[in-house]
């Protein structure tokens, strides 16, 4: 009995050392070089592959970072901590970033916006904007609310509230999805330590605007006149001077005849007014359908 | 311009009110349910054959496989909270096809499982209509079949004449296989023709060839399903019993036997050309017919189980996203052969 | 081994039990690389090519090792308890060694199948082979035209799976069900229809 | 009814009701003046046109008021004699907003074109009448505005052999250019001959559906003059497709991203035939079209002259507004036009015709999802698979959506009319397109 034990027990150890050593031979004999800077690298990134770095992804990143010498906090969403944990890996100095957010520049909500007319077709920004008029809102250049960005963000920091997409800056990485897939270039990345933002981008006539929103910019200029060195005029929008943002009490005291200068959290609150469903969730297609 | 309008009281459309859509601003009118309604106008009359011939349990059958389809879709759509698409009577079509595909001893909660499965497992877990890749009413008879053997094969002698011999037609092959006289005897024409108007035995709703063709050529007058599709399938089945049976009359009857036995024709009309499960290309289709046919005449001459034709169904299917990639169609123009045209045109010119 | 055997073996491998749908094994890569036709393939072939040579390889220890009776000072020992820990050394062994020349000599095949090969060091499916090759007395040859067959039964599950989860990724899924849950559904049908196969090799 | 010649037929197709029994008994009126015309700048596909009047400078009626801004460009002409106004704002057919030149009306309605007339055509150089035609402003008024003068320049490789003449009108409602030929037929085939001197070809088709006999009559009666064939085709949508209406009429098929000319056809519109005639015999720039305006809401329906930069409203006004309540207001036929949320737009050069719909009439698209009942396969006649593309492009596949040559859809319309699911498919090609010419530009950039 005990014979046999040791002998099974002999003849499975020596095939094993037997092929461990072949193993070890060929891999020996045959090894090729790879980095293991490169796997390191990778793990440390957050892998939502989210491409807010311009590359295809995080394996993507991670060989450039390594191989092609690529800054690391090209990332957005990578955290301080961990830009510095690959600085570590790659031997190279991190680099500082502002932290930025993306913002709607709009606060046409459906319920605050004029109406243009039914629109019955395919719930998604970027194929209603392709239906002449694009929506059913009046307004040309406020958002659609078919939440293209909500669906394209990896993060899930939009939300589309009322018709109006709106931004959670605490979820934000800033990876710029939705400020490429917004047709109507409403959503810019901004610093996110900007407490107020002007929430409207319309280049129609003032007259005009006030009759398709109930916030519109008017282009009064009156923030402006208040001070000069934090508002200023961006292609024609009056915009918030984001290399020097004012702080929240500003908007209490320039006092925005239309209410479209406005603190960011009240903003949101604002939108919430009449909340409706939930934000649609990362699917695939828009599925919800709209009757007459 | 408007105050001029209003003084000669012209109305207008009023802005802010139309409707905003692409083209095309018209419809042709045809809606799911309107096909699905023409399909069960379709399958009116293998409904009547089986109720012919097989009275009170076809009657108790097809009731049971209808409601408890139409339940089983109504409470997923109720659990899920969707908006209820009973509305578009798919779920009615796969109760009764489903129905016709029973044997007529089929206890209630056979039925009830069946709907269940073919509803809710097959069809709605995979999103509800159109997202499917199995057709409900194959997989579920297949699932029967795998699971309750014994139930699933109660048949009975329809209430208007005998058996050929064997309690199936199919049965009965598989009873006498090895004798070439046996074979032969099968094949005989007034069994044929017994086949053809559906007085053997078998499920309820697939012993009569001659309802269901009736039912399928309404079919193709509709315009519902590809004629490729029952073409191949059929075809493919003449041909390859064909040839098994000339090759060894004693190991299978000859063609028309197995293209009027069984599941065949359900199967090729009703089943196989589901549109959701099948290939949208004709070139495909003819493909798909085939495969099934060829399965089919697999499974019954070689397999343990006598009939082959939903298990060759939701085989095929499966093999649909395949034959979609292979099968597909050039758009106009593909073939630059207008080119070449024109060349020899130019040749007139000068 | 006659034609007839190898039709038997294969037919039998390929659709009657076939190694995925009838007999269950190998489900983690059926599962885990079937989203993709391309990948599908690449596995396909990484595993025939494996199967094969490991059937061909534990064949060979099955006849010359674990078959064999010893006499070591007059008694008899029986090292068959052993075969299925040997086996898993061998197919651990093989499949590295694979991948360490394949990486060398073919990167291109390395790259497109480098992934799978570590998969399938774990893979069951070719512990299974071997297993149900050493279980029915195989001889050397049936051995290998088996453990071929079930990696192309094998593939061709992966491959019917995989065009049917290419659908199945822009089909309207309700939420709970995604991913691995409709596609263990989508198995399981599958499988009930390969039943209608028995009986095809008695 | 018997065909001159050998006619083909194309894949799939529909009959959509056709509803031109409202339109087409109706003689043309011609439309009285306005006191105000807001003519958009841009009427062509192409290069935008600059303008070269000023606010306040008096305008003759003809003269030109925005010179064409590049090879394939048109130049836009005052509508009538009057002041120029402002630079204004109306609302696009296509949606936005694209910048008009305002007209005031001085009521006398005076020419000016500074064309002179050539009645004698037949011996004057190609290059004159070519001028001519690009001058006057002429576009295809089928519905593409692309300009005339460029598609009578083809490059000299392409051998052209056959001028084929579009009056087949497959839009249902629209009658526009059925009156046209019924009521200028010689002015039609007066300019498809001129364009034929242009274009040095013998072989001059003019393919015209079934569904016009009376069209057909007159035409026939007078075409043998102008060596033209007049040919009816079978009534089925799109036969008036230009790859369909080549196809219907030579059997050749233009390739996949080909041009007509590419298998030596070159198609007019019935219309832009007559402006050829009225640009070169009359000495008239292109000012004005027959538009109908139609529509079970509206009250006289029936077909119009109509100056550019007539609005809609106008229009409306002119056909005594509606009897009931209209859902669409739609610029174009049923199938391919576009629904409007203004009456502000105005008439162009390619408006054939204002159609408003009523909620029964009107198409009602859902999300439903795809049932693969092959209708739209049948149906598509580029032969294209219109179901499962829109699939890959709900999911946002926009790669396997260009395998599948999403590229060479028409937007004909004809998938999502026959789509019993009532899925917005050309809205899902539409985003395809744009996404796809987006990717393609980008990488142009890129390698630039």
């Amino acid at each position: 009995m005990l014979i046999t034990i040791l002998v099974s027990a002999g003849v499975v150890a020596a095939v094993g050392l037997i092929l461990g050593a072949l193993i070890g031979f060929t891999a020996k004999k045959f090894e090729v070089q790879t980095d293991p800077k490169i796997e390191a690298v990778q793990e440390l990134l957050p892998g939502a592959n989210c491409g807010g770095c311009g590359y295809a992804g995080c394996a993507d990143f991670a060989s450039a970072i390594v191989t092609k010498g690529a800054d690391p906090s090209g990332c957005s969403a990578c955290s301080d901590a961990m830009l510095a944990k690959i600085a570590e890996v790659t031997g190279k100095a991190a680099g500082k970033k502002e932290k930025m957010t993306a913002v709607v520049f709009c606060s046409g909500s459906f319920s605050r916006s004029a109406r243009a007319a039914d629109y019955n077709g395919i719930l998604d920004c970027r194929s209603a904007s392709i239906v002449a008029g694009g929506g059913g809102k009046a307004c040309r250049f406020g958002c659609l609310g078919y939440g293209s960005c909500a669906r394209a963000c990896p993060f899930g920091a939009i939300e589309i509230r009322d018709g109006l997409a709106v931004v959670h800056p605490e979820l934000c990485r800033a990876c710029g999805k939705c400020v490429n897939v917004c047709p109507r270039k409403l959503i810019r990345l901004v610093p996110a330590s900007a407490p107020i933002h002007v929430y409207c981008n319309s280049l129609e006539k003032p007259a005009k605007r006030r009759k398709f929103c109930k916030n519109p910019c008017l282009a009064c200029k009156k923030c402006i006149r208040t001070d000069e060195n934090h508002m200023q005029m961006q292609a024609g929008l009056v915009r918030v001077n984001y290399s020097n943002p004012p702080e929240a009490s500003f908007v209490e005291q320039v006092k925005c005849p239309t209410g479209a200068l406005q603190v960011e959290e009240i903003h949101r609150k604002i939108a919430a007014l009449k909340p409706v469903e939930p934000a649609p969730k990362a699917a695939p297609a828009p599925k919800k359908e709209e009757s007459k | 311009m408007s105050e001029e309008i209003e003084k000669n009281n012209i109305a207008l459309p009023e802005p802010g009110s139309l409707v905003l859509s692409t083209s095309p601003h018209v419809q042709d009118g045809d809606s799911i349910a309107r096909i699905m309604a023409k399909v069960l106008i379709c399958l009116l009359p293998a409904v009547a054959a089986s109720i012919w011939f097989f009275r009170f349990d076809a009657v108790r059958i097809l009731v049971y496989c209808a409601s408890f389809c139409i339940f089983a879709e109504y409470g997923w759509t109720l659990a899920t909270r969707q908006a209820a698409t009973i509305g578009d009577y798919s779920a009615l079509v796969t109760g009764v096809i489903l129905a016709l595909n029973l044997p007529p001893g089929a206890p209630w909660w056979l039925c009830l499982i069946g709907s269940v499965f073919a509803i809710i497992v097959v069809k709605e877990l995979f999103g509800g209509l159109g997202q499917n890749p199995f057709n409900p009413a194959a997989a579920a008879r297949v699932a029967l079949l795998v699971g309750f053997a014994g139930p699933m094969t109660q048949w009975a002698a329809p209430a208007t004449g005998s058996l050929v011999s064997g309690a199936t037609p199919l049965g009965a092959i598989h009873a006498v296989q090895g004798s070439a006289d046996a074979m032969a005897q099968l094949g005989a024409p007034d069994n044929l023709m017994k086949l053809f108007l559906g007085n053997v035995g078998g499920s309820i709703g697939e012993t009569s060839a001659l309802a269901i063709l009736i039912g399928g050529l309404g079919l193709m007058a509709f315009r519902l399903i590809k004629w490729q599709i029952p073409l191949a399938m059929i075809a493919t089945i003449f041909v390859f019993t064909g040839i098994v049976h000339l090759a060894a009359p004693g190991l299978t009857p000859g063609p028309l036997y197995h293209i009027l036995s069984g599941g065949v024709m359900i199967g090729a009309f009703f089943m196989a050309t589901d549109m959701v499960t099948s290939p949208i290309t004709p070139l495909g289709a003819l493909v798909f017919g085939g495969v099934i046919g060829v399965l089919t005449c697999i499974i019954r001459i070689w397999g343990a189980y006598p009939e082959g034709v939903s298990f060759s169904i939701v085989i095929a299917n499966a093999l649909v996203p395949l034959i979609d990639r292979m099968c597909y169609i050039r758009p106009f123009g593909w073939h630059s052969h207008s080119v070449s045209a024109l060349n020899i045109r130019r040749g007139e010119i000068k | 081994m006659d034609t007839n055997e190898i039709l038997v073996l294969t037919v039998g491998a390929i659709l009657v039990n076939n190694v995925v749908l009838s007999r269950i094994l190998g489900i983690c890569p059926f599962l885990g690389v079937s989203k993709r036709i391309e990948t599908a393939l690449g596995m396909s072939g990484a595993v025939i090519f494996v199967m094969t040579l490991a059937s061909f390889v534990t064949a060979l220890f099955n006849r010359f090792l674990v078959t064999q009776t010893f006499t070591i000072n007059g008694t008899e020992v029986d090292l068959s308890f052993t075969r299925i820990l040997l086996f898993i050394v061998v197919i651990a062994a093989l499949v590295q060694i694979v991948e360490i020349l394949l990486k060398k000599f073919s990167p291109s095949l390395y790259v497109s199948l480098g992934i799978y090969l570590p998969l399938i060091t774990t893979n069951c499916a070719v512990l299974g082979a071997a297993e149900l090759n050493a279980d029915a007395s195989r001889g050397l040859i049936s051995s290998t035209v088996f453990g071929f067959s079930t990696g192309v039964g094998f593939g061709l599950a992966l491959l019917l799976f995989a065009s049917i989860r290419e659908r199945l990724a822009i089909a309207r899924i309700p939420k709970a069900m995604e991913g691995t849950a409709i596609a263990l559904v989508t198995a399981g049908i599958l499988a009930m229809a390969f039943m209608g196969f028995s009986g095809l090799v008695k | 009814m018997n065909s001159p010649i050998r006619t083909w037929r194309f894949h799939g197709g529909v009959h959509p009701a056709d509803g031109k029994a409202l339109s087409n008994s109706v003689p043309a009126q011609r439309a009285p003046l306005l006191e105000r015309y807001t003519v958009a700048i841009q009427q062509n596909i192409g290069a935008p046109p600059k303008p070269v009047v000023q606010k306040g400078d008096t305008v003759k009626k003809g003269q030109l008021i925005a010179e064409p801004g590049g090879f394939v460009s048109a130049p836009v002409h005052a509508p009538t004699s009057g002041t120029v106004g402002d630079i204004v704002e109306v609302p696009g057919a296509n949606g936005g907003a694209i910048p008009a030149i305002e007209i005031i009306s001085d009521g006398k309605d005076e020419w000016g074109s500074g064309l002179d007339p050539i009645p004698n055509w037949k011996n004057t150089d190609r290059e004159i009448l070519k001028k001519r035609i690009a001058d006057a402003g002429i576009v295809g008024m089928g519905g593409a505005a692309f300009p005339t003068h460029v598609k009578l320049s083809p490059p000299p490789e392409k051998v052209i052999d056959t001028l084929i003449l579009n009056g087949a009108e497959c839009e249902p409602y629209l009658t526009a250019d059925h009156r046209l030929m019924l009521e200028r037929t010689e002015a039609v085939l007066e300019g498809a001959a001129i364009a034929a001197k242009i274009l040095r070809v013998d072989r001059v088709f003019l393919g015209i559906e079934e569904n016009k006999p009376d069209a057909i009559a007159a035409l026939n009666e007078k075409a043998g003059q102008y060596g033209v064939t007049v040919v009816p085709l079978h009534v089925r949508y799109p036969q008036g497709g230009e790859k369909q209406l080549i196809y219907a009429l030579t059997g050749r098929s233009v390739a996949t991203g080909g041009l007509p000319m590419d298998v030596g056809c070159v198609v007019q519109n019935v219309g832009s035939c007559a402006a050829i005639r009225d640009a070169v015999v009359e000495g008239h720039p292109l000012i004005e079209r027959y538009t109908t305006v139609t529509g079970t809401p509206v009250a006289n329906p029936g077909t119009w002259i109509l100056r550019f930069g007539t609005t809609v409203e106008q229009a409306l006004t002119f056909a005594g507004g509606v009897k009931a309540r209209a859902a669409k207001v739609i610029m174009g036929g049923p199938m391919m036009g576009f629904a409007q949320t203004s009456l502000g737009v105005t008439v162009t050069k390619n408006s054939s015709g204002i159609l408003l719909l009523q909620w029964k009439e009107t198409a009602e698209y859902t999300s439903n999802p795809c049932i693969r009942c092959g209708r739209c396969v049948r149906a598509c006649p580029m032969k294209l698979l219109p179901g499962p593309v829109s699939v890959m492009v709900e999911s946002e596949n926009y790669d396997e959506a260009e395998k599948n040559y999403v590229m060479d859809c028409m937007e004909c319309g004809v998938c999502t009319f026959v789509c019993p699911a009532k899925r917005p498919l050309v809205q899902h090609f539409r985003r395809a397109k744009a996404e796809i010419n987006a990717k393609r530009r980008a990488a142009k950039a890129k390698q630039a």
